[in-house]
């Protein structure tokens, strides 16, 4: 998406309701700023993300998608975040390899108390996302309007 | 430490394929020592002071050819740090260098007795000279 | 039984006892020991350090002649066996290690040898009640000490020869010659090694506390599998005969020349 | 389709200071189903909720989405709303644009779009929603313990006492446990029996508690609430109700050489035994490894001097079928074996023993009545070495030792040492350690006492090697503050040996489905926040089978335990979370990846008859969700290759519809 001229990328950031949700919370409650390119998914637990809808957000013309859920350790549901971090590796190496870029998909782990991790996530996924500049990989252009 | 002290230390650790970190600092291994006795740093010294990169009074101590090599303390370790590995390293990063075998061949006659084995000429060379 | 056998530079001479009466032990129970072709010294003593290649190279063409012709690597010298053991299991471990060894050799090998000390050949190819009954010469009322060392168990992830710290395997074996074997603390601990070349007051030290736990403990005679730990005991004193554990064997099994 | 309402709220300026609240209302009051859209200064308030529920009312609203702050502030606020004017609670979405948009962003038209951005994907998601409603199902009013030591004991009083019937289930022949094997507890000094005696006794004498010794979980069924369980009650060869405890049959039995376990091996007990003199139940019980009788059918004498008639050679194992609402499990520890350690020539010398068997040596009903004397011939020890960390803190080989610290064996050892040099004063008394670790309430001023006021040496070091010489015990050890090896000539040494969990854990975990770690230790639910529940729902976790622990921290965890038991069991009905995976058993093709996942156990399957084209009938198996167990994390959904498996309110096509709405 181009506004004003200038690239503004589109991001999907999937947070789990336990930790990374209410980090966000926390990163609004303390006012601290990151882009309003993110836009956040809640899902009960990082586990609940379906591969197919990372495809999906790109297919539709999302620049970035990113994962956030607990550390690895404190998942809510003792063992998701685990699940979550194999099937992402395979997955993203899977995108890279349809030449979606690896800085374009991330797993982040944060927790309820790191509001500012959480917001200087976002910073520097938003940046790094930003850099690549649009994705054209997997869009499907049907979707356009 | 300055940037040579940190290349020896890193060369050590490479070689020696020993993470100092590992030890928790018990004192197994000098407990376990036979030659302790004859050395001035000990196994558990070698570790702490590789890891600190204390390193240059280790390279000059008598202790480096004191270490019988019985494994005696990789044994034991409960943390698998392995310190002999680590004196040898440390002995190889000094006998490496040009002119510094411990034991030279031309010395070894002198030390010699009728009955010792070819093994114990042998296996001192490899340990004292490269 | 056809195994390849890695006698090393030691038995060829100050310990041609140890070989002759393993060859002669190994005929008695049909063991053939076809001796590695042009073997070189295997070092003596294993070098830690993993970038240490030259001085592996013996150990890795012997182990490799082993593996082509499909035989146990069998040596009976306990430096010899632990440095080729070691090696092995550098090869089939360590990848830097390897790839670089094989940068030196024709063949390349990847630690598919089978390696043994002849003890462990006794124990688990021939077995220890078959060793019993070729029995001729019981060693009935002999007290015998087995001295380990350090060559032979350590390090014990490596070596797995036996219980690093209560082995069994020289006693298991001096009582199916008949014989009664002494359990004595420091049976596995180091009798000084090659420090005897340059700080034999050490040596000394070490084999004192060895034999004469031995002797307190009851023991006739002690038995070894390393030249340098008999020649260290001795050396220093020992009250009662240090001989190879080959020795006692072929004696029980009545293939023992006397002099 | 949906009819839904739209309701953006101010937060005063907290967001209309950054975004156009107008201009999201209107905006969203074009997006499909959406036949009401306002926006109001404060949509919680009582005029705020007024207006939602008459806006249910007067436009037959089936979904809201309400722009306002964070679900976790107000979403219960307005799913209750909501159902107070008739609507299912679950067709309620939030849309986060205050944390998540108007306190981190600072322009108002960038704060707008995304405003309405976030709308739209909430009303995307309503759109898809379904009236949820939550499970519930009945709750069996009886609690299970497995295990009969201080923390199972500590668990089922206080369930009993809070006035639910609760069973024990002991392996051996008496509760007690560990506790009854030690002499004196730290850091008070007060004896184990005094303090743990009339516990066994309450228990036994409590109305509410059934115990259920040499016995052993044989099955566990159901889920919380309504587990099946079914015991196996070990034939011990004597009834139960008729044995009095009297015994005769343990002095007169001629089977005399059976090693006694609760005195660790140290002294013989008789086939027919009563552990020890404060068992709890009182009776004998035969040991069928050992017994003549049983073996040989030739002897016979207990039963002839029991004038009870109490005797059974014929008594097979029984197994009791009962149903509970909550399972404790209690299983305990051990000490680990001491046989991977023969540096410290353990299994060489009889003077080499744990510490557990120090205790017993110094027990006044231990095998050498209460006196300190060497298990070999007999004597007073004038030095004794204890040798800490055996075991413990271990990372070099699984086999040899433990990773993790075992906790208690700093304070027990200082406690022996402070012991031995209270009655035997001419004892030189040598800790070697590595760490002393003292924290709990009195721990540290203890330990400083066994070094300042009874001359304890605390060595800093480990011990390398014991070496039996003759009677003595040559200790070599390393001294690393003085920088000297030291050679210690010892007539004993104790070894403090690492404790792991009881064998029995790791199969009773299976059977419960609740998870363990690596060390087959029980995972608590969260390891802050729920240390006493399994995240196996309806099963809790009482002492060291959840990890390393001294008395007073097991009695506060078996008590804790012990609490949410009585919570549970106080309801009627338990209601479960709406939210819970569903299988379409249409598409199932029970590859069993769903039930590899789920961390709860909570998927099984079923057999389930569908009706083919042909109007025949056919029985397959399909994945069945106990909607009482899930938690409703998701894991099955995407483990799921068929698709089958879906969780409610958070499905797969309301996820996409978001991903979609937010891409647009």
């Amino acid at each position: 998406m181009q506004i004003n001229g200038e690239f503004q990328p589109k991001i999907v950031a999937f947070c789990c309701n336990w930790c990374s949700y209410a980090g966000a919370d926390l990163a609004g409650n303390n006012r601290l700023a990151y882009p309003e390119n993110v836009k956040i998914i809640k899902v009960p637990c990082s586990c609940r993300v379906n591969p197919m809808f990372i495809l999906r957000a790109f297919q539709r013309g999302a620049d970035g998608v990113i994962l956030c859920g607990c550390h690895p350790g404190d998942c809510h549901y003792t063992s998701g975040n685990y699940y979550t971090r194999r099937r992402m590796a395979l997955l993203f190496s899977m995108l890279n390899y349809l030449g979606i870029e690896k800085e374009r998909t991330r797993v982040e782990w944060v927790s309820a108390a790191e509001g500012a991790k959480f917001a200087q996530t976002m910073n520097e996924f938003t940046e790094a996302v930003a850099a690549l500049g649009e994705n054209k990989r997997l869009e499907d252009l049907r979707c356009k309007k | 430490m300055n940037n040579s002290t940190e290349n020896l230390q890193k060369e050590i650790i490479r070689s020696s394929g020993v993470n100092p970190k590992k030890c928790m600092r018990c004192g197994k291994c000098s407990a376990t020592c036979p030659a302790y006795d004859e050395m001035e740093y000990h196994p558990h010294q070698f570790v702490y002071m590789v890891e600190n990169g204390d390193i240059q009074p280790l390279l000059e101590s008598k202790s480096l050819f004191q270490c019988l090599t019985c494994f005696a303390c990789i044994e034991r370790c409960p943390r698998g740090v392995e310190p002999a590995k680590l004196v040898e390293a440390v002995r190889l990063a000094v006998i490496r260098k040009q002119g510094a075998n411990h034991l030279k061949a031309d010395d070894i006659p002198a030390l010699l007795d009728e009955d010792m084995p070819q093994q114990a000429i042998v296996s001192a060379l490899r340990k004292y000279s490269k | 039984m056809k195994v390849s056998y890695f006698p090393g530079c030691t038995l060829k001479t100050k310990a041609k006892q140890l070989d002759k009466y393993t060859r002669k032990s190994a005929e008695v129970l049909d063991i053939t020991l076809e001796e590695i072709e042009n073997w070189q010294c295997c070092g003596g003593v294993f070098t830690t350090a993993r970038d240490e290649i030259a001085t592996k190279l013996s150990s890795v063409r012997a182990l490799s002649e082993a593996a082509k012709k499909d035989q146990i690597l069998v040596s009976v010298c306990s430096a010899c066996h632990n440095v080729i053991k070691q090696t092995n299991n550098a090869m089939q471990t360590d990848d830097e290690f390897n790839f670089r060894v094989n940068q030196y050799i024709d063949e390349e090998y990847n630690g598919e040898a089978k390696v043994m000390h002849f003890l462990e050949l006794l124990r688990d190819e021939v077995g220890f009640d078959k060793v019993a009954e070729k029995v001729k010469k019981s060693l009935e009322g002999k007290k015998v000490a087995a001295y380990y060392g350090c060559l032979l168990l350590r390090p014990s992830s490596v070596m797995q020869m036996d219980d690093p710290e209560n082995p069994t395997i020289i006693e298991d074996l001096i009582s199916a010659l008949g014989g009664e074997p002494v359990v004595y603390p420091y049976r596995n601990e180091c009798c000084g090694g090659y420090i005897a070349l340059e700080n034999p007051e050490s040596a000394k030290a070490r084999s004192n506390k060895v034999t004469e736990s031995a002797v307190k403990s009851g023991a006739e005679i002690i038995v070894t599998a390393c030249p340098l730990c008999k020649y260290n005991l001795e050396k220093n004193g020992s009250e009662i005969p240090v001989v190879y554990f080959t020795e006692l064997l072929a004696e029980a099994l009545g293939v023992k020349e006397e002099n | 389709m949906q009819r839904i309402g739209v309701f953006v709220c101010w937060c005063g300026s907290n967001i209309a200071g950054t975004v156009d609240v107008q201009a999201v209302s209107d905006a969203l009051q074009n997006e499909p189903g959406v036949v009401f859209s306002t926006n109001y200064q404060y949509m919680c308030s009582q005029a705020g909720q007024d207006i939602i529920k008459n806006a249910i009312a007067e436009h037959k609203l089936t979904g809201i989405v309400v722009c306002s702050c964070s679900p976790r502030m107000h979403e219960a606020t307005f799913r209750k709303t909501a159902a107070a004017a008739g609507l299912n609670p679950y067709m309620v979405e939030i849309a986060n644009i205050r944390e998540q948009c108007s306190w981190v962003h600072k322009d108002m038209p960038t704060g707008t779009e995304k405003a309405i951005i976030l709308g739209k994907a909430a009303v995307a998601k309503v759109n898809l929603n379904a009236p949820l409603k939550p499970g519930e199902s009945p709750v069996t009013k009886r609690a299970l313990v497995i295990g009969g030591g201080i923390a199972g004991i500590q668990t089922a009083l206080d369930i009993a006492e809070a006035g639910f019937p609760v069973d024990i289930v002991e392996k051996k022949p008496t509760i007690g446990g560990k506790m009854a094997q030690l002499d004196k507890t730290f850091p008070t000094l007060d004896c184990a029996a005094c303090i743990l005696t009339p516990k066994m006794v309450d228990v036994a004498q409590n109305e509410n508690i059934r115990i259920f010794s040499y016995s052993e979980v044989e099955e566990v069924g159901g889920f919380v609430g309504n587990f099946d369980v079914k015991i196996r009650k070990k034939a011990r060869f004597v009834n139960e109700d008729i044995c009095t405890g009297c015994g005769i049959c343990t002095e007169k039995c001629p089977q005399k050489k059976v090693p006694n376990e609760f005195n660790l091996g140290m002294d013989n007990r008789r086939a027919i035994y009563i552990p020890f003199a404060q068992a709890v139940p009182k009776v004998a019980t035969i040991d069928a490894d050992y017994c003549t009788m049983l073996k040989t059918g030739k002897c016979g004498v207990c039963s002839k001097v029991c004038t009870a008639g109490a005797i059974d050679y014929t008594q097979k194992d029984e197994i009791i079928e009962e149903k509970y609402g909550a399972i404790v499990a209690a299983t305990g520890f051990n000490p680990i074996s001491m046989d991977k350690f023969d540096e410290y020539a353990y299994n060489q010398s009889k003077d080499v023993i744990t510490s557990l068997e120090f205790e017993r040596l110094t027990n006044a009903a231990g095998p050498s009545a209460g006196k300190l004397v060497r298990p070999s011939d007999g004597k007073h020890p004038h030095t004794i070495v204890f040798v800490q960390c055996v075991g413990s803190r271990c990372a070099a080989c699984a086999e040899k030792g433990k990773e993790y610290c075992s906790k208690i064996c700093c304070m027990y050892t200082a406690k022996h040492a402070m012991l031995t040099r209270d009655k035997y004063p001419d004892t030189d008394v040598y800790v070697f350690y590595i760490d002393v670790r003292t924290p709990g309430k009195a721990f540290d001023e203890f330990y400083r006492r066994a070094v300042e006021e009874y001359g304890v040496h605390y060595i800093k070091g480990m011990v390398g090697k014991v070496s039996p010489e003759g009677d003595k015990l040559m200790v070599q050890a390393s001294d690393l503050l003085a920088n000297k090896q030291l050679h210690i000539e010892a007539d004993l040494v104790v070894l403090a040996a690492a404790i792991e969990p009881d064998k029995s854990a790791r199969p009773l975990a299976t059977q419960l489905t609740a998870s363990m770690d690596t060390n087959d230790f029980f995972t608590e639910a969260h390891p802050k926040l729920r240390p006493v529940e399994s995240p196996t729902a309806g099963v809790f976790l009482s002492g060291t089978c959840q990890g390393p622990k001294d008395i007073p921290e097991t009695v506060s965890q078996a008590s804790a335990a012990a609490a949410k038991v009585i919570g549970l069991l106080a309801k009627d009905k338990l209601t479960g979370n709406p939210c819970v995976a569903a299988s379409d058993e249409l598409m199932c093709n029970v590859c069993s990846s769903c039930e590899r996942v789920c961390p709860y156990g909570a998927i099984t399957y079923v057999d389930k008859e569908f009706r083919m084209p042909d109007r025949t009938t056919r029985v397959r198996r399909v994945a069945s969700v106990n909607e009482a167990v899930c938690q409703g994390c998701g894991a099955c959904t995407v483990a799921c290759p068929s698709g089958a498996m879906d969780l409610k309110g958070f499905a797969t096509k309301q996820i996409i519809a978001e991903v979609d709405a937010i891409c647009r």
